[in-house]
């Protein structure tokens, strides 16, 4: 056979399109709809001091959204992803705070943690054959709980870990292009995007993670360890979720063991809104950084238009399914 | 029942060589269901084995035991003559055998050549994946089989013909020694079929065990060097194809000789038309069909696959939108936009994918016969009247012989031809005057065959219109009164049915491409 | 539009009738000093990220002063600063900032508030027996302090008083009338409760009503017409009042004080009250008590 | 056809447990088992007064998982029940005490308000074909901001409507039998529950429901306008959601317009403990009163032994995924 395919070595920005490809991305048109509707509404709006707020009110959202996502992918879904976040967090403030490691130490606690939080939901989940749903809703309920029982109820400060704040942030960017202090939580999204990426389009992993979704029978019938696999995508959804932990506790310099209940919700619209399908064997991850934006602008563009809030909350239910709709009529029409 | 066979047990052609699989006294139960019972099989290397035998006689779960989906009762598995147990779909993978489902088991959100090479993806380091190898291999095996297909084709935009096509590539991808076919030419047409044979040919001679289960009697002739017959879960017998006819093999398979009538095209000219359907068009996959079949008729419909004969049905029942065209109903125009409104103005369709378009596999028998039929069933206040359901279904499961432990069980427990009959059951009962039936006997057995034909001529007798797509042309030869064909969304033209009319007229209009259009079809 | 001073509040919370009260005292004061005031705050108590998003939003519309009420100090201390820096006065409300920026701070002490509703628990079961907490935050700022003062005073003043449960029912009405549902089934010789907010204080209320266990001494925390009715109708013993009206109006004046650069107070204590059947009706305390 | 059949005519328990026939219910097990526990555990648990206690707190949760079941079985999820009770019990109390109708009225209002609402979110669903999660994603967001600008962010009390809170406290078994005060909210849960078992078992809209879940497209293909029955059960799911919310203001003598959320997973949970698929299809009635009131004697029986907070927690993700896990076991075993 003759070689008909592209280069094989896409462009990094290509990748994160890539897997969202035959998606069809129009979640992005609401985006940028919005944009422009909040820009004419305020000139507060597009500044770049906003900009960078939203952004970095994304940061957290977005990288939950994506262990979401692989989860999601493989048709499973994950209540836990909020309280495994505060879980990491408070993970992490023992490590650093009470133990006093240094910081590389209490990262590396903090993502570990994740990812084996995740494996064992994966094995409820792939082992003991519980309904996703409810292994990670248990997850959700137990972790909440053991935030609370590890940091005995109280926050844990990271005053004494110097440079902790500045994983979230502190601005790398900022520091080489003066005019962009982009925070470094908004790098550590994007580099978790594109990893996330790659992994789904080009590795095994990423490969199984659609399958199982797909058709988890017949990838089964192939002979495929299919238990492993998908354990594989719980830790590693686990594992992000500790990322996404470290960043909370960064941005709040503190690990708050009570949060995390309802963040599951939001992560999951920011997924389901950037078109990656509940019943699994679809999605992007470039899809769900887009959902994750228009939540954050949403919310970020009502607040400076000082819309009272308890209309800001029916505005919001409203473009949610306002945009979904649009992306819904686009793609019947695109067949 | 004893081991003793009234039937011979041939050796396969050359000389006394070892089987490769030997499968001794496999018992099976399933809940209400005995499914198989002492049940002997064995495959030489380089011999295709044909297993036969009715709807349900077990020999999907016959099979699935040797591919390690099910584990056995009872019995042993011998592999190159060594007791073997099969444990997993891995473990039946490594022992080089391989399957090709009866169902379509693909992952449909992904491409043709990932769905071939799940599990096996050719890989770089890091567990990155060789997407370029993969998708040349997954061409390398589509050239070998003849198939124009796009390894990088998402599989469920594919038609259920291409989809079977991708089962099969991945079956031949893994060179196994025993290949395991459950109905693989259900969803194929004749083009297809010629060239799977060419490669079970090939494989043949290359040494390869290949156990092909069919309810196409005309295959076995030509593929088959011995049949082993199955009824009610037993081994009935096993002979050897080239002598022993045809006729004997039926008799085995149901327990006597079938009549078959011969077609007799009745005289319908001053029939009243039932449905007629004007200058239907729909972007490029259905260009102004036109047609009309008058009560009593039964009209045929071939072509190729993708000809768009199931577009036009579709179309025609409102199941897909259409942007041209009149459907008239009994002489009034009817607005049809959903199936809603086609089983309205009495149309019905039966489609071609039961799993995905005919059946709630999920519910039971009773519920699926009912489901185009619960207006009838309903009481006062919306409360339904389940005796009636239940006597109606039972009629149905009489009349149809599905065989079923009961009319509660649920319809995914069936075999595939008993799920078939489900759909079939389905739609007799809800008396439509015009029923389209696309492949009605994909997967049925040729004694259902028969009893279907029998009941669609009937159905014709008393004054419905009957329309019939069927990719198999003995099939449409044998029932149409009028003969459809359609090549590329166009209705390239209208035959007569009955003796005057042979396979190569239909194929003549089947191949009529754009170029050599002329302007015929449509009405008579 | 931007003509008229503006000035957002970022409260802990919006829903809650506390802080629509503090929110009805920013309004009269926002029309008595002509400003324009926007009030927000998140769903709950946890959600302190949430709070930084709303300060971060209200900083982008560059306010002549905000007022803040922090869910977590530290938390906000980088967005502070940059109030700080761009000179937009900080005002300090419902409870302090560990910091130096807010210009001033108008608050209540909950600690000794909550303690003396411990001495008036005390009083009512005559200084012995069983008494239950449920409080409304294991973690908040305002549940810790409330249950803590209550919980301290006890320990340090009434060594025959047991506390023998402390549960939190999130400040929802239904999960606190189950949770005290339980305590009185647990405790069958329960003197006393004490509900900390006015969501677990009904809760309280509607539990013993259920179980029909009126001997029950009753202690609530804020108002809210349930909460009066259930003091008038003698089911409740008492309640403590903070002055939330008064937290939002004086937050709004000293906000507006600090913009145009005069001096502000640096605590505002806008006190608090114990009030009973006794005294609800008093001017003094019908005006810090709200529906 | 001969007569094989048990009487067509069941009785009234035998239906509650036929439309979950095939579905095993072995939860009924996991309850036991807890309320053996608790027992030993405690002597305060298993008293009267304690079981009332905790059937009356299963029936706001009760009446919610109901809903929520009819719409999980057709293959949807329902995320607004709980925002929903709260804009139904805020409507009973506009027409109640602001515009001072009689009681009736406002029970009718509340009911209607609530079917209409869920006729609107399965015209999302059926017409505008938004994935049911976001559909009512966006349903539950502007319920609770519509709750809260209708009512004016003011808890509504039923002071002036005499016999209101009887709808949920009194008791017009313990009327009948002095002995047995089992309060109406629970009465009308059962109610509810034998209506709901009756539709789904024994009416056409029941069957669409199973069959929507099971294979819509079939459904459809067979001549059935989807649409409308989809919209029908969803709208049945609102109404059950009015009465829930009439169920909740009369236990709390008001309409507490900010409560609501999270009420849903409670929902859900139960309803998945009850062994009702989220793939649609199959579940059962009797299954989600099993659930409900497993959750129910968890919280009531963790509170009773005085367990800390943060462990109850804890505590209550094990059990549930226990419970489910025992369930999976047996229902294998059973083939
Ligand atoms: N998982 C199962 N549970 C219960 N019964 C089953 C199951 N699988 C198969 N059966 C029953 O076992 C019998 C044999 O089924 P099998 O699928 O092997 O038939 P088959 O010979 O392949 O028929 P067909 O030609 O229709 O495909 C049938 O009666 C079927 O209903
Ligand atoms: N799901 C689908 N997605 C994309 N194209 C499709 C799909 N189904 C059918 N097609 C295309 O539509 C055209 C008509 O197909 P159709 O199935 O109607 O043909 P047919 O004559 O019924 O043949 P068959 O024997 O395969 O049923 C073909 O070109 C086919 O490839
Ligand atoms: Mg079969
Ligand atoms: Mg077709």
């Amino acid at each position: 056979m003759s070689t008909v395919e592209a280069s094989p070595r896409a462009s990094l920005a290509a990748r994160l399109f890539q897997s969202g490809a035959h998606q069809k991305l129009l979640a992005f048109a609401s985006l940028v709809i919005l944009l422009i509707g909040f820009s004419l509404a305020s000139p507060s709006f597009m500044q770049t001091s906003n900009i960078i707020a939203i952004l970095q009110a994304t940061s957290v959202n977005g990288v939950l959204a994506i262990a979401a996502t692989l989860v999601i992918i493989t048709g499973g879904i994950d209540l836990s992803v909020g309280t495994l976040m505060t879980f990491c967090a408070v993970i992490a403030g023992v490590v650093l705070t009470y133990w006093g490691m240094p910081l590389p130490v209490g990262i590396v606690a903090a993502i570990a943690a994740g990812a084996l939080c995740g494996l064992t939901s994966g094995t409820f989940v792939a082992k003991m054959k519980i309904p996703p749903f409810i292994a990670t809703l248990g997850m959700m309920l137990m972790l909440k709980g053991l935030s609370l029982v590890i940091s005995g109820t109280r926050p844990i400060y990271f005053n004494d870990t110097p440079g902790f704040t500045e994983i979230s942030r502190g601005s790398l960017i900022g520091a080489v292009i003066p005019g962009l202090p982009i925070p470094n939580g908004v790098l550590i999204l994007f580099l978790v995007a594109m990893a996330a990426s790659y992994i789904l389009g080009r590795t095994v992993l990423g490969r199984y993670t659609f399958a199982l979704g797909s058709n988890e029978e017949s990838v089964r019938l192939s002979g495929v360890n299919t238990d492993a696999w998908k354990m594989a995508v719980y830790a590693l959804a686990g594992g992000i979720c500790g990322i996404a932990g470290l960043l909370i506790a960064s941005r709040l310099n503190s690990a708050q063991p009570a949060l995390g209940l309802g963040y599951e919700l939001e992560a999951i619209a920011a997924v389901v809104i950037g078109g990656t399908s509940l019943a699994g064997g679809r999605g992007s991850i470039l899809g769900t950084l887009i959902g994750a934006l228009i939540m954050a602008v949403l919310a970020n563009g009502l607040r400076i238009l000082s819309v009272a809030q308890e209309w800001q909350t029916v505005v919001t239910g409203a473009i949610i399914i306002l945009a979904v709709y649009a992306d819904m009529m686009r793609k019947r029409r695109m067949g | 029942m004893a081991a003793v066979s009234p039937y011979e047990m041939p050796e396969a052609g050359s000389g006394h060589r070892q089987p490769v699989v030997s499968m001794r006294r496999i018992e099976k139960r399933f809940p209400g269901v005995h499914a198989l019972k002492n049940v002997q099989f064995d495959l030489m290397p380089g011999e295709v084995h044909a297993l036969m035998g009715e709807n349900g006689a077990g020999k999907s779960t016959l099979m699935k035991i040797l591919s390690g989906i099910y584990p056995k009762d009872d019995g042993e598995v011998l592999i190159d003559g060594r007791p073997t147990d099969v444990p997993s779909p891995r473990a039946a993978q490594d022992l080089g055998i391989s399957i090709i489902h009866q169902e379509l088991s693909l992952m449909n959100d992904l491409t043709a050549a990932q769905n071939i090479f799940i599990g096996r993806e050719p890989r770089l380091s890091f567990g990155r994946l060789d997407e370029t190898a993969l998708n040349r291999r997954a061409a390398e095996i589509f050239a070998s089989m003849n198939l124009k297909l796009d390894p990088r084709a998402l599989v469920g935009r594919l038609t259920i013909a291409k989809q079977q096509m991708v089962e099969i590539a991945k079956a031949l991808s893994f060179n196994a020694r025993v290949l395991i076919m459950d109905e693989p030419t259900a969803a194929l047409n004749n083009a297809e079929i010629e060239e799977l044979f060419i490669i079970i040919r090939r494989l043949r001679t290359e040494g390869v065990g290949i156990i092909y289960i069919s309810h196409k009697m005309d295959e076995l002739k030509r593929i088959a060097d011995r049949v082993t017959v199955m009824r009610d879960g037993q081994h009935v017998g096993t002979v050897a194809a080239a002598d022993t006819p045809v006729d004997r093999i039926i008799a085995m398979m149901v327990g006597r000789a079938l009549a078959d009538s011969a077609l007799t095209v009745p005289d319908l000219a001053g029939a009243p038309v039932a449905l007629e359907v004007k200058g239907l068009a729909r972007g490029r996959e259905i260009r102004d069909v036109s047609f009309s079949v008058r009560k009593g008729e039964i009209l045929g419909f071939a072509g190729l696959m993708g000809a768009g004969r199931t577009e036009v049905a579709r179309a025609i029942f409102g199941a897909d939108p259409r942007e041209a065209g009149e459907i008239i109903v009994d002489g009034v125009r009817r607005d049809i936009r959903t199936p809603a409104d086609a089983v309205e103005a009495g149309i019905g369709y039966l489609s071609e994918d039961r799993k995905h378009f005919g059946l709630a596999v999920g519910m039971d028998v009773r519920a699926n016969i009912a489901m185009a039929s619960i207006g009838r069933f309903t009481r006062r206040f919306g409360t339904l009247d389940e005796t009636a359901m239940r006597d109606a279904a039972r009629a149905y499961i009489e009349q149809l012989t599905i065989r079923t432990p009961s009319d509660r069980q649920e319809v995914r427990l069936l075999s595939g031809g008993n799920q078939q009959k489900v759909v079939i059951a389905k739609w007799l009962l809800r008396d439509c005057d015009v029923l389209i039936f696309d492949e009605p006997t994909r997967g049925i057995d040729v004694g259902a065959k028969s009893e279907i034909y029998k009941l669609l001529n009937g159905l014709a007798a008393q004054g419905r219109a009957v329309i019939v797509i069927s990719s198999e042309l003995p099939e449409v030869l044998r029932l149409s009164h009028r003969i459809a064909v359609m090549c590329e969304g166009r209705l390239t033209g209208i035959l007569p049915g009955g003796a005057g009319t042979s396979q190569e007229d239909i194929m003549r209009l089947a191949t009529q491409r754009e170029s050599v259009m002329q302007p015929m079809g449509g009405m008579q | 539009a931007q003509d008229k001073v503006y000035i957002p509040l970022i409260s802990k919370g919006f829903q809650h009738q506390f802080w629509q009260a503090v929110k009805a005292g920013a309004d009269k004061a926002a029309a008595e000093l002509d400003v324009e005031v926007t009030f927000e705050g998140p769903d709950n108590e946890t959600m302190v990220d949430r709070q930084i998003d709303m300060l971060a939003a209200a900083l982008a519309k560059k306010p002549a002063a905000i007022g803040f009420a922090a869910l977590d100090s530290q938390a906000a201390i980088p967005l502070l600063k940059q109030a700080d820096e761009a000179g937009i006065p900080v005002i300090a409300f419902d409870s302090g900032v560990d910091s130096d920026i807010p210009k001033a701070t108008a608050s209540t002490d909950n600690v000794s508030a909550a303690a003396l509703a411990a001495d008036k628990m005390a009083e009512l079961i005559g200084g012995a027996g069983k008494v239950a907490v449920v409080a409304h935050d294991q973690t908040s700022r305002t549940g810790i302090d409330r249950r803590d003062g209550f919980v301290n005073r006890i320990g340090e003043k009434y060594p025959d008083i047991e506390i023998v449960t402390i549960q939190y029912g999130g400040g929802d009405h239904l999960q606190s009338t189950e949770i005290t549902k339980s305590i009185l089934q647990a405790n069958p010789d329960i003197k006393g409760i004490f509900g900390t907010n006015e969501g677990s204080a009904i809760g309280v209320v509607n539990g013993v009503r259920e179980m029909d266990r009126k001997e029950v001494v009753i202690i609530g925390y804020d108002s809210g017409t349930q909460q009066k009715q259930a003091i008038r109708d003698g089911l409740m013993a008492g309640a403590i009042t903070q002055n939330p009206v008064g937290i939002g109006y004086e937050t709004v004046k000293a906000a507006v004080a600090a913009a145009r650069g005069e001096e502000v107070p640096d605590t505002i204590d806008t006190g608090y009250y114990y009030y009973d059947k006794t005294n609800i009706d008093d001017p003094e305390i019908a005006a810090v008590l709200y529906d």
